[in-house]
């Protein structure tokens, strides 16, 4: 126990939490702007699949990391499109519609990675950028300051999707579509309009996610998100549906996963029940939504479709 | 005798048709500037259908209507609100967890775009606020506020964004007497600021106390037209219902015996941790009627529920039949001799889902009668489903009609033949006819009359004044949590009471 | 059924290949299809990959029998038990299973497994060498198969060279994630050298390569992975005893024993890499024990 | 009378037609795949049909792969009708197979009429017990179903691989030193009986119809389900009626489980295996049974009855992918893709269907004669 908590380990461990807990805070972030106006997405796993594949493959064929970013945010976009159109226009159950989305996603990045790359060849990670002055800082320089782009994104994201939420007009709409849809109509305020845009750009963050999931590897392999997806849509009612919450939520998780393989590492934890100790995520969500769950108010509005008559 | 200049509104041959349903026939339905005209009719007449048409809620098969002279077509509520007609529905259309300067802003463009623009609003509403004597805080949640201040909430938004028609769908069903009288202010305030309303409402004295002109219709068609100085309630009931309809039933002298229900010290919390009921005592006999008076948020509902046994006690005890039932669960109480009409019949009454004669044997579904090895006996629940249709005279295609397609006043009437049906020794009947048609009324307080004959103890949960007195044997006024003075029939006065639900002690 | 077949000795063949990961996974299922490849007769091959589930395995296995194929691999474990029921119905085609130490008593299966720990113990000894820290990170997926035979060898060797060694079982044959931060973790727990077994291990050597760290590889050739930074593999050459199986099979004989993969039979060859400088007296070292080894 | 049946009749072909078209688009969609991969689709759908049903081992094969696909959609639509999700599916099956494994591993010598019956039963009751777990949760903490059961798979696999790599191993991988994560063969007086010789089809096929067909006449025809669906459909109107809204929560996730566990037992006992191995993910041992079963409830309609027939039809996807990959060498993910659109398809089209039927309805002569039944009925 002694030689985890020496600086060196604790800082390393940070560093780890926070570079895991990018991808989840990106796909969380959007799923929660989803959940907001109403919309269940648990397709997040398949986007973050596909788009983690485009990237990749952009990666591998062109080199350029900014346009695989790029590639796997418009992936993002495509789906949220497809996403929007059954939730939105075909009222269509928004739990399984999920889930058709997340097997499609995983079949299809599987059948285009063994078409199109077959044997996993590295790909150049993102570089880490350090912010001039902070960097230095001891202790929290290494860990908070000498990140990839995409984390800075991803964190940096987090203030402007409260901003967006609670204080832009489109925010407004989202919040009274997600709670009382006829309100919002009875008002003109269109409820497929707000809704279509938010599953947008919630997809939009879920291919972001994927893209950094990749960059941070860089390697794609078959179901390379192993449910990601499915625990950010878990960490969004942990942070109960508000955006300062669920960066707390995939802070929380990142700790979790490094400290164990920390403590794997330092043989801390014995391999015999290494299995035992992956589960501790989940039963720490679980615990977590047992003592939250009564306290948080959920959008009245959520995955209830919306119509006239 | 209406030429096109002093009309507001004209529609011309509206007609609607729903799945199986002739919801609105060729309706002309004028409104001017400057009146209130109401639309009156039974459960289904129509009166929703024709305002939502006008709203741009729902789109008519046939006809067509001119705003200010000129033909309008509008096909969404945001085309309605750009025409400057405004809608206040009997469901409140508000969001309940945001503010209320937030609901107003709803919809409306801000003058910061992309942000809004809250301080602005606040401060338009607070003006507004003053003009019209509607006071409210723009920056409260509206899940804090009371009924009554939710619908100012409503009648705001309508003023902000400067209706010049103004349509109410029963705007009083949820409200009291007390806040009726505000509303009513402020409505004819606005009808002789040169605003038109249409106003909807099942209660006739309101009718004839707001209305300019009243319009009635019957089966989606118009069957007449008046003014309150022409008519009288008795008139009008039966120009609704189209035969003789008698308003104040008469109460034979009740033969009370033994106590049914005996509730000793009640104390029972609110949603909000607060005391709702504070220390109640109270004993019901057999073969009467109590009504329960009260301005609604007196805690009338978490008495209710805590008798029906869906809110636990805090203190106190009640035994029902000479059982205590303090503890027991609702399946328990029923299995006593409980009946419990809910206050809100969708969702609380019935499952809208379910066909009728599924909602029919919502309670007694696993009577032995009902079964057959283990199964459901279809035919023996056939059989009584289309008995309570026939005795209850519940309008319905048939029994296997999902009920949500059913008109308010037959969903009641559905709920009260299930209830009934069970034989209850105790009935415990929350408002059961808000929101539908005189009609269905009188006919669902003559069946209440005949269950008291049969010795059945009924508590009546009302916040309809005349129907209280109407029926009660006895009428225990509710004021914060506790019952402050029980009336008998023979001395009860309408003003008297009106004071004691008021906070009033004399 | 398939009984148009059983050709002349040393002529063509049909095999196909039914194995639980991808074809070309630069692990296991690889090694396999390398192997097949690498033998020298006229062959065509075709495979079924990516089928863990026993089920599916089955249907293939039985449907290249019914489709005459004359050679089937089974290459996998937990395929024994539907071997079991299938060969008996397919008494002239050839099947070969492993890793499995023995036929379950069928005549035309032929069993094979490798002494993995071999290849582990002589990457450990190079590991422990040209490692400075003396602390060497392995990531293993769960503690099982040839995996747990690498990786025991592994520490072995490395610790007979004094260093120690910190072993990461990720929990998951596919969790690509976790393998790299498992990898980050030995790293920041000053690991100067890794290896590791099994498909996901990419996700290490992805860190590796961006620590500019050593790494140790093993099933097949890893070097494209990481061209000047995997010092060597220790490669499956399945070809030598595929060799001895068909050349039995050619002489009537069509199954019914067991082989062992070892440096003995040149079946596991330690492939060093040139692109990586290893220091001579290192490599020295690494030649004393496969000579040692081979020696068995 | 004769405008309703119309509207029934309608309503019916509708029901058929529309969910069949939409998996025909989806189908179209594979078949563009096949080209996109170079593969002649006419050839693909000729290898999917001769895999799936090419013989009656095949056929067979098909049922079993089916199988578990009944059992887990059943249940499905016992939680949706209850209007619970259950994407639990996969730790339910674990849950159940472990259960069932340790059963057989208690009582090895029990004559097959006692064991085969016990392992299934404790399928039964391990799944009942993993579906109640989440189930409870909603119930009476309010925490929401959809993350506790995808919680619960995340756990149950590591509960999984812990177990087969620790306590129920087989002591010969240990002396053996491969240590391959799987039990020992179990008893075979625990395995399923064969019906046709010479194939695999087994108990477990029809218990699986069976199941469904109880889970039929439990939702529709009996107390039980009568308050499932008032649960479902109105909680509060249930509660007020006195029907305990949280015991059914608890009741419909715990029974949706154990259909999911049986099937997991059926996995264990129905296998030429005929013991648990995993390769460290759920669907190494589960081939994802817990997230296909979801889409064939939905493209029976969430109808129990017609999750067989939908089973069925995905069970032969499945089969066909292998015999797919093996003849056109196109990697069997394709039909995972192919899963996945299908579901898309079917349950956008569900909206389709109704906005259909008001056409018709509105348009035809259908609601004509009943505006005279409603105006004369005063
Ligand atoms: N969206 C709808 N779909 C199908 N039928 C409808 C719909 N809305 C109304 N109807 C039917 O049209 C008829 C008229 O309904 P409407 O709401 O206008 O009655 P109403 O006069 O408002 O009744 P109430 O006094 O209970 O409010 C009723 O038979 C109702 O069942
Ligand atoms: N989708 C629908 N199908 C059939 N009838 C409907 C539908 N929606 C509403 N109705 C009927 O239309 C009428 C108007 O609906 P509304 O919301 O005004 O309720 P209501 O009739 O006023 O009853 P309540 O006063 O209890 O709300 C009601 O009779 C209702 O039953
Ligand atoms: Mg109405
Ligand atoms: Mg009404």
């Amino acid at each position: 126990m002694d030689d985890f908590f020496t600086t060196s380990v604790l800082v390393a461990t940070a560093a780890a939490a926070i570079r895991l807990a990018t991808p989840y805070l990106l796909a969380a972030l959007g799923e929660t702007i989803g959940q907001r106006s109403g919309v269940l997405n648990l397709g997040v796993d398949g986007v973050m699949l596909l788009s983690a594949f485009f990237a990749y493959w952009t990666v591998l064929s062109t080199g350029n990391l900014w346009l695989a970013a790029l590639v796997a945010l418009l992936v993002g976009l495509i789906m949220g499109v497809i996403y929007a159109v059954i939730t939105v226009f075909f009222e269509a159950t928004q739990g399984i519609s999920g889930i058709g989305i997340f097997i499609f996603g995983l079949g299809f990045s599987d059948l285009m990675f063994r078409q199109q790359v077959g044997t996993p060849k590295p790909v150049p990670r993102l570089p880490s950028v350090n912010i001039p002055f902070l960097a230095d800082l001891p202790y929290v320089g290494e860990p908070l300051f000498q990140r990839s782009l995409m984390t800075y994104l991803a964190f940096g994201l987090v203030p402007l999707t409260v901003v967006l939420l609670n204080k832009t007009t489109f925010g407004l709409n989202v919040r009274a579509v997600g709670e009382n849809p006829q309100a919002a109509d009875s008002l003109g305020v269109s409820v497929e309009r707000t809704r279509f845009a938010a599953i947008m750009i919630g997809n939009a963050f879920a291919g972001l996610a994927g893209a950094a999931l990749v960059l941070q590897l860089g390697i794609f392999q078959p179901n390379l998100t192993q449910g990601m997806g499915f625990i950010a849509v878990a960490l969004v009612y942990f942070g109960a549906w508000r955006p300062w919450g669920v960066m707390g939520g995939a802070l929380l998780y990142g700790v979790v996963n490094a400290t164990v393989l920390q403590w794997k590492a330092l043989g801390i934890i014995p391999v015999s029940i290494s299995d035992l100790a992956g589960m501790a995520p989940a039963i720490l969500t679980i615990g977590a939504l047992i003592l939250l769950a009564r306290r948080v108010h959920a959008p009245a509005a959520l995955t209830k479709p919306f119509s006239r008559h | 005798m209406t030429s096109t200049s002093n009309n507001l509104l004209e529609m011309r041959g509206i007609t609607k048709r729903f799945p199986g349903v002739l919801a609105n026939d060729q309706i002309d339905f004028d409104v001017r500037y400057g009146e209130v005209h109401t639309l009156l009719g039974e459960n289904g007449a129509g009166k929703s259908t024709l305002v939502k048409i006008l709203f741009g809620l729902y789109q008519a098969d046939e006809g067509q209507f001119l705003l200010r002279g000129k033909p309008v077509h509008i096909a969404s509520p945001a085309e309605a609100i750009a025409a400057r007609i405004g809608m206040i529905h009997q469901h409140f259309m508000l969001v309940p967890t945001l503010t209320v300067a937030e609901n107003v802003a709803l919809g409306l463009a801000s003058s910061r775009r992309p942000f809004t623009d809250l301080e602005t609003v606040s401060a338009r509403i607070r003006e507004i606020s003053e003009e019209h004597g509607l006071a409210v805080d723009p920056s409260v949640i509206i899940s804090h506020l009371s009924v009554g201040e939710r619908q100012r909430v409503e009648i705001i938004k309508a003023l902000y964004r400067e209706v010049e028609l103004l349509v109410l769908d029963e705007p009083t069903a949820v409200l009291t007497p007390n806040e009726v009288d505000d509303l009513f202010v402020i409505l004819r305030r606005m009808a002789d600021n040169g605003q038109g309303l249409i106003f909807i409402s099942h209660k006739l004295h309101e009718v004839m106390a707001l209305s300019d002109r009243i319009t009635v219709l019957r089966n989606g068609r118009v069957v007449g037209a008046t003014t309150p100085a022409e008519t009288d309630r008795q008139k009008l009931a039966e120009m609704m219902v189209g035969r003789t309809v008698r308003l104040t039933p008469e109460l034979p002298p009740a033969q009370t015996a033994e106590s049914r229900l005996v509730l000793s010290n009640l104390t029972i919390n609110g949603d909000a941790e607060t005391i709702a009921v504070n220390n109640l005592s109270l004993e019901l006999q057999a073969g009467e009627i109590l009504g329960v008076a009260g301005v609604s948020g007196n805690g009338q509902r978490e008495l209710a529920e805590a008798i029906a046994g869906l809110r636990p006690l805090e203190s106190g005890a009640m035994t029902l039949n000479d059982k205590d039932v303090s503890l027991a669960s609702t399946r328990d109480r029923r299995n006593l001799g409980l009946g419990y009409i809910p206050e809100e019949r969708i969702p609380d009454g019935a499952v809208a889902e379910f066909s009728v004669s599924e909602n029919l044997i919502l309670v007694d579904h696993a009577a032995s009668t009902f079964l057959d090895k283990g199964m459901f006996d279809e035919q023996a629940i056939a059989d009584h489903s289309e008995k309570m249709v026939e005795d209850f005279a519940i309008k319905t295609p048939s029994i296997k009609t999902p009920t949500s397609s059913l008109s308010g006043g037959n969903i009641q009437k559905v709920i009260l033949a299930r209830e009934l049906a069970a034989r209850p020794t105790v009935l415990l009947a929350c408002q059961p006819t808000r929101g539908v048609d005189i009609g269905a009324a009188e006919y669902i307080h003559t069946r209440l009359i005949e269950q008291r004959a049969l010795g059945t103890a009924t508590i009546l949960i009302s916040e309809d004044l005349d129907e209280v007195l109407g029926l009660s044997d006895r009428i225990a006024v509710m004021y914060e949590g506790q019952i402050v003075a029980i009336v008998p029939r023979q001395d009860a006065e309408r003003s008297q009471i009106g004071l004691l639900m008021a906070g009033a002690t004399d | 059924g398939g009984d148009d077949d059983t050709p002349e000795a040393g002529g063509a063949l049909t095999v196909a290949i039914v194995a639980p990961s991808a074809s070309d996974d630069l692990a296991f299922t690889q090694s396999m299809v390398d192997a097949v490849n690498a033998l020298d007769r006229e062959i065509t091959l075709s495979i079924t990959d990516g089928t863990f589930i026993v089920e599916e395995a089955a249907a293939a296995i039985r449907g290249y029998a019914e489709d005459g194929i004359n050679v089937v691999i089974a290459h996998g474990t937990q395929y024994g038990a539907s071997l079991a029921e299938i060969a008996p119905d397919f008494p002239d085609t050839t099947f070969i299973w492993g890793t499995a130490t023995d036929t379950q008593g069928l005549d035309n299966v032929f069993a094979y497994h490798p002494a993995a720990d071999q290849g582990g113990y002589v990457n450990g000894v190079m590991a422990a060498a040209i490692s400075t820290t003396g602390v060497i990170g392995v990531v293993g997926p769960i503690e099982a198969g040839d995996a747990v035979a690498y990786i025991n060898g592994f520490v072995e060797g490395a610790e007979a060279g004094g260093a120690t060694v910190n072993v990461t079982y990720t929990g998951s044959f596919g969790d690509v994630a976790l393998a790299a931060e498992a990898a980050e973790a030995h790293i920041t727990n000053n690991a100067d050298v890794l290896t590791g077994s099994a498909q996901m291990v990419v996700g290490a050597v992805g860190v590796a390569v961006s620590n500019d760290v050593p790494w140790f590889g093993t099933q097949a050739n890893q070097t494209s992975l990481a061209p000047n930074l995997v010092v060597a593999s220790q490669v499956y050459h399945w070809e030598v005893v595929l060799e001895e199986m068909l050349a039995l099979r050619d002489s009537g004989t069509k199954g019914g024993q067991a082989f062992e993969l070892n440096m003995a039979n040149g079946g596991l060859v330690i492939e060093f890499n040139d692109g990586y400088s290893l220091p001579a007296d290192v490599k020295a070292a690494a030649e004393a024990a496969i000579a040692e080894k081979s020696a068995g | 009378m004769f405008p309703k049946k119309g509207a029934v009749l309608i309503d019916k072909l509708l029901g058929a037609l529309v969910p069949l078209m939409a998996a025909a688009v989806a189908f179209a969609l594979g078949a563009i795949m096949l080209v996109a991969l170079g593969a002649n689709p006419f050839e693909g759908l000729q290898a999917l049909f001769d895999g799936a049903f090419g013989s009656g081992d095949r056929l067979a094969a098909t049922a079993v792969r089916a199988t578990p696909l009944i059992l887990v959609g059943a249940g499905i639509t016992i939680a949706f009708r209850t209007s619970v999700i259950n994407i639990g599916g996969e730790s339910q099956i674990i849950a159940g197979a472990l259960l069932s494994t340790v059963t057989a591993l208690s009582f090895p010598g029990l004559t097959p009429y006692l064991l085969v019956p016990m392992v299934l039963m404790a399928g039964f009751i391990g799944g009942g017990i993993a579906g109640a777990i989440p189930g409870a949760l909603k119930a009476y903490a309010s925490v929401n179903e959809i993350l506790s059961t995808i919680m619960l798979n995340l756990i149950m696999v590591q509960f999984m691989n812990y177990l087969l790599r620790g306590p129920l191993i087989d002591p010969y991988e240990l002396e053996a030193g491969t240590r391959i994560p799987q039990t020992q063969r179990l008893s075979d007086n625990a395995s399923l009986p064969t019906l046709v010789d010479g194939t695999r089809l087994h108990l477990g096929v029809p218990i699986a119809v069976a199941a469904a067909v109880a889970a039929y006449f439990l939702l529709w025809r009996t107390p039980v389900g009568f308050r499932l669906r008032a649960v479902g459909h109105s909680p509060k109107a249930a509660r007020a009626a006195g029907i305990n809204v949280q015991r059914n929560i608890t009741l419909a996730l715990g029974l949706s489980g154990a259909l999911a566990g049986l099937a997991g037992a059926i996995l264990v006992f129905g296998s030429q295996g005929q013991r648990m191995v995993t390769d460290g993910s759920a669907a190494g041992f589960t081939a994802s049974a817990g997230f296909n079963g979801i889409v064939a409830a939905l493209f029976g309609g969430l109808h129990p009855l017609w999750t067989v027939p939908s089973a069925f039809l995905f069970g032969a996807l499945l089969t066909g992918a292998t015999q797919l990959q093996r003849v056109l060498q196109v990697p069997s993910s394709l039909a995972v893709a192919l899963n996945g659109i299908i579901v898309i398809f079917v349950i956008s089209s569900s909206r389709v269907r109704v906005r259909l039927k008001k056409l018709l309805e509105n348009s035809s002569l259908i609601n004509k004669p009943d505006q005279e039944e409603t105006t004369e009925a005063t």
